[in-house]
């Protein structure tokens, strides 16, 4: 690349689609030095993931994990986020796009706004809230759900008659009629694809009832039903009559594997989310409910699933019913449903249900198509959008990435790779001008305040009438005034206005003020907004407090002025109390070396070393082994096709011959320390064990997996019984012997599903249907028999599911407790191996005398995997796999900051996951690496050395490894780096040496007492 | 059937400027009529609230009689117009709440119209006599609570505001600019209020004691399906809440 | 079988000449009679000081953290169990104490005594055997070991030491079909107003001495949440409330750490029965978290670790 | 000044209302607060919110200071299991919970004077319950009287 060419690209990234997905990767990119534009077609960002009540497989709260991923990106100096906004056109090319947006009317100023929510109670106009899948009702004048970001109200003009009441009632004068549809043109370097996905059309599911019968209703309106803060305030209840349904019954493949609705793909969540919701209403309902789940292949494949599955079944008794219903229909008088299905064992059932849940499928976004044209990339068959199977998260358009359901049904944990993945891919495209186009903002130096008694300033908010219709607020402001060290106290129509926050300053300067409280709303959302304010007015920002008298106080407590007003005074009392205490805290920088360590030489290696070098920076890359490749060296091809020993010989090749990529083969970790920007590593590496210390800021482990070495089915004591991968190279050598068969026999779930071993490889049933196809291929009269418990084909490898059904492989199924029997035999002087599967459908034995056995066998985690876990400080899951910070929106992360993971050490995966998942590795990692220095402080722990024994238990508690004990002093040590600030260690200090900055005892102690 | 044996209870609100004169008139001329007409003298039609219609009916009785001056007369100008709009959203809610609407009456009578007033009472005292009587203070529950639930209903601020506004959204434009057909504000109008109006039914019912929504339906003759929607607004807006669960049954209840 | 008390100044005698330790910890004989006192030991001669009766009541545990040289230490059961808690609170490296354990038939409780005596002064006591030959002016008695010793002792479940370098003598058996928490669950029997009442009795006699926590081998605070100034916890005085918390928070302190030695029981002046709480959260520590302080080096302590699983019907 | 100071602990008064301290984790029990506010959702004015990083910040002396100072119930409440925000603070604070929780019963402290809850961010409605379910049962323990501190 030339250097002109280099000065032309653009340091800023379009994501389009604020869905989780585009909410990573805009964080990813805005934290690795680039101008983001977040641009959502909706009012608000959150997608799909902010409507689910709880996420699989920990039943995490959905709202509890997204919203501060909503507010971190609402916060962002680096991110705009421009709502109701579309692409309209886009000119040039990767490195420099020139897109025109069109951005809809809102008529509300999204910064006057305070979400209060007057003009919506006033609105005459009651429509169908689509938040709520039409379950509840919205005014014209909305916020999309009360956590949205941004909190602002919205009109949709398609249903407002244009009464004027909302600006009457709107004391902010936020309502902005004459607003009108707007272009905007920017220049962004990458462009990153999130729109999500779509749901079927109620059409597609008149014929199981919806829309006809009330009580039929989709997984995502009973998502809603579950939802706390849904149509029905989390009490489960059928919309037909509002009681509780003692008999739900969830049926599955709605909209997907249905080739009648030309949609055979599988939509790869809907199992997994069908026994959330069913445990879930278990949980929730206050009588025992008796839930049927309506299947023909479970496919519980992602990590920990298999055991939800499994206590959704044992624990929860939930009945699974491998069937799909022929006839669903309505009782009149009781508005139940009566479902007619067919045993396995051929017998005809009619049962009735309170409640039939649709657990409908995955679709491309309805806007696909448009977006494609105007973007000019591919779509698939399907209309998801086009990518190389192992270039996942590239479109068929440089410089245009996609991540997330739009790329092929996924669930959030694999989306949020993706986008970070897309984010890596975006970045690693525009290092060069990494850095040029952020935003920085500079302050005034900070007012030295040692030594000054406090003197405190007060703001008491009216928040228009939102406050003060309820809390007398002059009186509360002179109450203010009298509590000891108030210096000042006045009220403000609105605390959050640009014209207070220039008020404040000036009062700051004008009486010397030293601490501020503000006595307004919720510190969740607007502490940040009041901390710049006094830290632009010279004074420190943690030196300011915040009653919420209105969120927790005037709203709540209506009815009780008198009494509301007397809280609101004790609310200020408290906080001023607490005001009295509080200190400056400093904030420290730390150097970050800006180089990386990965572990594992494997594709997940290469690919995130790969990232890193082409993101600028150094990288450390080692393998236990002789050579780079890790399993990947066995694997000759993808399902899809490609040729994986092609892809991996240019891997390797780039890896070797980039310049800020050093290999170490035969190595081994010998010794880790130090923390995140600053670790120390040491090495043994080489035919001659050299030792190397290296020093890195970030590490990735990769150190992949292996294959089961079984032990079952005469694997090792007959030479006809191979495993997939053995029989895979079998085939790729060309052994005739192998073309020659008339029947081989594939048997899945060998090592896998079992009590010992009890989660899903995940691969193995997509690794058979690739040999049955290269063995039909190879021989067209072969008899393909796959033993199986489930298939497991997800996604687009459904289709493979279903090649390989027409081309007559068959397929028999075996209970776990009824596993094929596997012998040698000798008859008529041959030696027979044969095998012994029960038919389910039949009720009888087969037999077959096989040629060829071929085990799907298990993967299992790499042996490495338990030293790492502990040399690193990073947790391993009760399988033996690495286990990241949290299952769904930290994927590839630990609680220790700093490291990071990808490929088999994770989990079972494909090589398309593994890429991704690599790419997503780097991402994180270089919002690291791409920071001169790392921020320490805030408000963290500290240690009264005078007090500490040294005992250890802080360092025990402490989630994220930010406490060591100094052996020397024999006192514990808090790295400011790590801790993350939520005090378990105060609480669990036995001797009271352990404090925290902003929470400290006093501090504590002192609001009771205000009390 | 007519049934004569009855003298309904009317009331009247007559305008300053030309009906009140209309009945001085009818007075100075000697024109006879019933005697169970009471009187409320107004500045203008404009002035007369629906909610004081309501009221009327809850205090017992039967008709009101809402006069004015003629269009093009008013005094002040567009007061009548108003009472216009007023009185055919009230009389809409009548019917919504299934009281016969024709038990109110808007009409206009010039300070010259003795006659004319007369005329207008008689009629109206013998269309109320055919209605029969509505005894809202009698032992009738339902009807008092549909009554109340009007009420509650004209006494929302987008209700007033619609009508209140009506003129200018259809002659003038709305916020944006645009004229509103006719259909489309009445569309709108009609839902508001019948929105606003099952609601109120349904928190006045829910006021007395607590019910599932089967036995909100039977009480309202509504289908479960329905009053479970609006029964969500309510919820969302705290003014109801779920009482006890019987069996698998919620009840509900106001705060 | 030669004599314990031999076999403890042998022992400490050739781990002082092969300067195996530096310091020997151990009892020896008090001034007055029952009473027997803890010393340490340095030289090998100094050894014949040291004795084992059933009046070496005192946790020496106590004594074991801050020094820098190798310790021998004489220790029994519960001993033994607090050394543990120490070491796994970095407070003792194993390596640094040689644990010569002697195994225990519980210590005699001298307030018993003298509540048997009512006033009677004892001027000498023997023991021989499982009995106590008590002198006095004009009297001579004799009674069971086993009827006076320690609650503490009574409910003990290791008189035999845990972990030692030497055991001295053989094991002995230990307590059977005792139930350890007996007391505990009577106290939770009652009445909460009983119970309450109870509680304020016993507080309300402290004089807040501190002799409870002086004792304790596991109060090793450098300062005290009653003597915090910043920020004040609670008043000095002995108002009630402030009395009350500081007993809860002691015994909280307690939690997964207090292996029942008894050492603040006796040493209390105003006779409270402070086990009454430290056995209970014991109790709820071992119901609920199935930990037991003081029994192995390796379970990581209730308070600092959880199980996905722990109980949580008291949370709404 | 509180509403209840002007009378002598244990003394139950006409009128009297009771006055509780919620001490709220921010990411989780706080936010389930907020959206009560948002949603408009009613509940009775005595609790007074303190805002604490996670839940196991709160040590039993803080439970017990609060006791002291004269509240007459505590509650403390934290993201659901598996919800928190630092991943493992609940788990953490659950425990210590446990053995205070057993404590105080033992001791003869009323049942409903310290509560512990879970309450996530989207759980206004259950927020506002709470608050109303836990002032009735203290309303209905009458003034604190164990543990309050009566100047000597």
């Amino acid at each position: 690349m030339d250097k002109a060419s280099l000065s032309d690209k653009t340091g800023a990234v379009l994501v389009i689609g604020g869905g989780i997905g585009g909410i990573q990767a805009a964080l990813d990119l805005a934290e690795s030095g680039y101008y983001v534009y977040l641009i959502e077609k909706s009012p608000a960002i959150g997608g799909m993931m902010a409507q689910l009540d709880k996420t699989f497989p920990t039943n995490d709260c959905s709202m509890c994990i997204l919203s501060p991923k909503l507010v971190a990106c609402g916060r962002h100096l680096n991110i705009s986020i421009i709502t109701n906004a579309e692409v309209r056109y886009i000119k040039g090319e990767a490195g420099n796009f020139q897109v025109t947006l069109v951005k809809k009317a809102r008529y509300i100023d999204i910064d006057e706004c305070t979400g209060c929510g007057e003009c919506a109670k006033h609105c005459p106009v009651r429509a169908a809230n689509s938040f709520d899948e039409g379950l509840s009702n919205r005014a014209a004048i909305y916020v999309k759900y009360p956590q949205a970001v941004p909190r602002a109200y919205a009109i949709d003009r398609d249903k407002c008659i244009g009464c004027g009441l909302c600006e009457k009632v709107c004391l902010a004068k936020a309502v902005v009629y004459s607003d009108r549809e707007e272009l905007q043109s920017i220049n962004v370097g990458a462009i990153i694809l999130s729109p999500g996905y779509g749901l079927p059309d109620a059409g597609l599911m008149y014929n199981y009832g919806y829309g006809k019968y009330p009580n039929v209703i989709t997984s995502i309106e009973f998502e809603r039903i579950l939802s706390a803060s849904g149509p029905y305030q989390g009490e489960l209840s059928r919309p037909s009559n509002r009681d509780i349904p003692e008999k739900i019954a969830f049926i599955q493949c709605v909209g997907s594997r249905d080739s009648m609705h030309g949609k055979t793909y599988c939509s790869s969540v809907c199992c997994i989310y069908a026994i959330k919701e069913a445990t879930v209403a278990k949980e929730h309902s206050p009588i025992p409910l008796d839930i049927a789940i309506f299947f023909m292949d479970m496919r519980t494949f992602g990590k920990g699933f298999e055991a939800y599955y499994d206590r959704a079944m044992n624990e929860y008794g939930v009945r699974f019913i491998r069937c799909r219903p022929s006839m669903i229909e309505e009782v009149p008088e009781t508005k139940n449903l009566r479902i007619k299905y067919e045993t396995e064992d051929g017998k005809l059932i009619k049962e009735e249900f309170d409640l039939v849940v649709l657990s409908i499928g995955l679709e491309p976004p309805k806007e696909a198509e448009e977006l494609a044209n105007r973007l000019g990339i591919e779509l698939d068959k399907y209309g998801f959008c086009q990518t190389g199977n192992l270039l996942p998260v590239e479109s068929s358009k440089p410089g245009i990435f996609v991540c997330g359901a739009f790329q092929g049904p996924k669930d959030i944990p694999e989306t949020v790779m993706q986008a970070s993945a897309a984010a890596a891919s975006a970045s690693a495209s525009l290092s060069p001008v990494r850095n040029s186009l952020v935003k920085r903002k500079e302050y005034p130096p900070e007012r030295d305040i040692r030594g000054e008694p406090p003197r405190i300033g007060v703001f008491v908010c009216h928040c228009g009438i939102n406050i003060s219709g309820v809390v007398n607020v002059p009186e509360v402001r002179e109450y203010a005034v009298t509590l000891p060290n108030v210096a000042y106290a006045e009220d403000n129509l609105y605390a959050c206005s640009q014209d207070t926050q220039e008020r404040i300053k000036e009062t700051i300067r004008e009486h010397n003020l030293n601490r501020v409280v503000v006595v307004s709303c919720t510190p969740r959302t607007h502490e940040p907004l009041f901390q710049e304010t006094i830290r632009e007015a010279g004074l420190n920002r943690y030196l300011l407090e915040m009653a919420n008298i209105r969120d927790q106080c005037s709203w709540v407590h209506k009815e009780y002025p008198e009494e509301a007003t007397e809280k609101a005074k004790e609310l200020v009392k408290m906080a001023v109390a607490k005001a009295k205490l509080i200190q400056p805290v400093a904030q420290t920088s730390l150097e970050v070396i800006h180089s990386g360590l990965v572990i594992g030489g494997g594709i997940a290696g290469m690919v995130a070393a790969l990232n890193l070098a082409q993101q600028g920076f150094e990288v450390y890359l080692t393998e236990k082994r002789e050579q780079l490749g890790g399993i990947a060296r066995r694997i000759r091809h993808t399902l899809e096709g490609d040729d994986i020993q092609a892809y991996l010989q240019n891997l390797i090749t780039r890896v070797s011959e980039n310049p800020l990529i050093q290999v170490y083969t035969n190595a081994d970790i010998i010794e880790a320390s130090g923390y995140v920007g600053n670790f120390t590593t040491r090495i043994e590496a080489g035919a001659n064990r050299d030792t190397h210390e290296l020093k890195h800021g970030v590490v990735i482990i990769a150190t992949g997996g292996e294959e089961y070495k079984p032990s079952e089915y005469l694997y090792g004591k007959d030479p006809r019984v191979l495993t997939l991968l053995e029989l895979e190279d079998e085939v790729a050598k060309g052994n005739g012997r192998i073309a020659d068969c008339d029947n081989v026999v594939i048997i899945q779930c060998v090592g896998s599903r079992e009590s010992n071993r009890p989660y899903c490889s995940r691969v193995c049933c997509s690794e058979s249907i690739k040999c049955a196809l290269k063995l039909k291929e190879a021989n067209a009269e072969m008899n393909i028999y796959v033993l199986y418990r489930d298939i497991r084909t997800y996604g687009f490898k459904e289709d493979y599911y279903q090649e390989a059904r027409e081309r007559g492989v068959l397929f028999v199924r075996y209970e776990a407790d009824d596993k094929p029997r596997v012998e040698t035999i000798t008859e008529d002087n041959q030696n027979l191996l044969r095998v012994t599967v029960k038919d389910p459908i039949l009720g009888e034995d087969l037999v077959i005398d096989t040629d060829i056995l071929a085990l799907g066998v298990a993967t299992i985690p790499a042996a490495d995997n338990k030293k790492l876990s502990q040399l690193f400080k990073v947790p391993l899951n009760e399988d033996g796999f690495l286990l990241e910070a949290h299952m769904k929106l930290r994927p590839v992360e630990f609680a220790t900051e700093g490291v990071f993971m990808c490929g088999l050490a994770h989990n079972p995966k494909f090589i398309e996951e593994t890429i991704a998942q690599a790419k997503a590795a780097a991402s994180r990692a270089c919002t690291i690496l791409s920071k001169d220095v790392i921020e320490a402080g805030g408000l963290v722990s500290l240690v009264d050395e005078n007090k500490c024994n040294g005992c250890g238990v802080c360092t025990l508690i402490c989630p994220f490894q930010a406490i060591d004990i100094d052996t020397e002093k024999k006192v514990a040590m808090v790295n400011e780096v790590l801790c993350k600030g939520c005090g378990a260690c105060v609480s669990s200090c036995i001797c009271g040496a352990m404090n925290m900055k902003g929470f400290s005892n006093a501090q504590i102690l002192a609001i009771i007492n205000a009390s | 059937m007519l049934n004569t044996d009855f003298e309904p209870k009317i009331l009247s609100f007559l305008c300053n400027w030309c009906s009140y004169a209309g009945a001085d008139v009818a007075g100075i001329s000697r024109f006879q009529y019933a005697p169970n007409v009471m009187s409320i003298r107004t500045m203008c039609s404009g002035r007369v609230d629906p909610v004081f219609v309501i009221t009327a009916f809850l205090a017992g009785l039967d008709g009101v009689l809402v006069l004015g001056c003629h269009p093009g007369d008013c005094h002040y100008l567009t007061g009548n117009y108003y009472a216009e709009k007023k009185m055919k959203m009230t009389k809409r809610l009548l019917d919504i709440a299934g009281i016969h609407p024709e038990r109110l009456r808007l009409d206009w009578v010039s300070a010259s119209e003795g006659k004319r007033f007369v005329e207008i009472v008689t009629s109206f005292i013998n269309k109320v006599k055919s209605i029969g009587l509505l005894k809202a203070d009698g032992e009738d529950k339902s009807l008092r609570q549909r009554l109340q639930a009007v009420k509650a209903t004209l006494q929302t601020e987008k209700v007033r505001w619609l009508v209140g506004n009506e003129i200018d959204l259809l002659e003038k434009g709305n916020v944006f600019g645009e004229k509103l057909s006719p259909d489309k504000f009445e569309s709108l109008l009609n839902s508001t209020v019948y929105d606003e109006y099952i609601k109120n039914w349904i928190a006045i019912l829910l006021e007395e004691q607590a019910m599932s929504v089967g036995e909100i339906a039977q009480a309202t003759g509504l289908d479960p399906k329905i009053i479970s929607s609006y029964l969500v607004d309510l919820e969302q807006s705290g003014a109801v809440l779920v009482h006890a669960l019987e069996h698998r049954t919620p009840k509900y209840t106001r705060k | 079988m030669p004599d314990t008390s031999v076999m403890i100044r042998d022992t400490a005698k050739k781990l002082l000449v092969e300067k195996r330790v530096d310091l020997i910890i151990g009892f020896e004989r008090g001034t007055l009679p029952l009473r027997s006192t803890p010393c340490f030991v340095r030289r090998s001669v100094e050894a014949e000081k040291l004795i084992w009766n059933a009046s070496c009541e005192n946790n020496l545990a106590r004594y074991l953290r801050k020094r820098k040289e190798k310790v021998g230490i004489v220790a029994k059961g519960c001993d033994t169990r607090s050394i543990i808690s120490l070491i796994k609170e970095k407070q003792v490296a194993r390596e640094q104490v040689f644990i010569i354990g002697v195994p225990c038939h519980g210590m005699i409780d001298r307030r018993k005594i003298e509540a048997k005596l009512d006033g009677r002064e004892i001027l000498e006591a023997d023991e021989v055997s499982e009995k106590v030959i008590l002198k006095g002016h004009d009297f001579t008695e004799i009674v069971a070991k086993e009827e006076f010793l320690h609650n503490s002792c009574n409910t003990c479940n290791y008189r035999n030491p845990v972990i030692y370098d030497v055991l001295i003598g053989d094991k002995v058996e230990e307590n059977r079909g005792i139930d350890e928490y007996g007391e505990v669950k009577e106290f939770e029997a009652q009445s909460a107003d009983r119970r309450w009442q109870s509680f304020t009795n016993e507080v309300s006699k402290c004089i807040r001495c501190y002799a409870c926590r002086n004792a304790c081998p596991l109060c090793y605070c450098q300062e005290c949440f009653v003597d915090s100034s910043q920020p004040r916890w609670i008043g000095k005085t002995t108002n009630l409330s402030d009395t009350s918390i500081f007993h809860i928070v002691r015994a909280f302190h307690t939690a997964g750490r207090c292996v029942d030695c008894g050492a603040c029981d006796r040493a209390c002046p105003m006779g409270i029965d402070i086990r009454k709480l430290t056995k209970k959260i014991e109790k709820d520590v071992k119901e609920l978290f199935h930990y037991q302080a003081g029994v192995n080096l390796e379970d990581v302590p209730p308070l600092a670790t959880f199980n996905l699983g722990d109980p949580q019907e008291f949370i709404k | 000044m509180g509403i209840n100071k002007m009378q002598q602990p244990g003394q139950k008064v006409d009128g009297w209302k009771p006055r509780i301290i919620a001490f709220l984790c921010n990411w989780c029990s706080y936010a389930g607060a907020d959206l009560a506010g948002v949603s408009r959702l009613q509940y009775p004015p005595n609790t007074r919110i303190i805002r604490v990083p996670c839940s196991s910040r709160i040590s039993p002396l803080l439970i017990l200071k609060s006791l002291q100072h004269g509240v007459d119930g505590v509650l403390v409440s934290g993201c659901r299991p598996g919800d928190c925000h630092y991943i493992s603070g609940n788990y953490v604070a659950r425990r210590k919970f446990a053995i205070l929780n057993n404590l105080l019963e033992y001791l003869g402290i009323e049942k409903g004077r310290v509560h512990f809850a879970w309450v996530s961010a989207a759980e206004g409605k259950r927020f506002a319950e709470l608050i109303k379910e836990i002032t009735e049962e203290v309303r209905a323990l009458g003034p604190a009287k164990e543990l309050v501190k009566k100047q000597d």
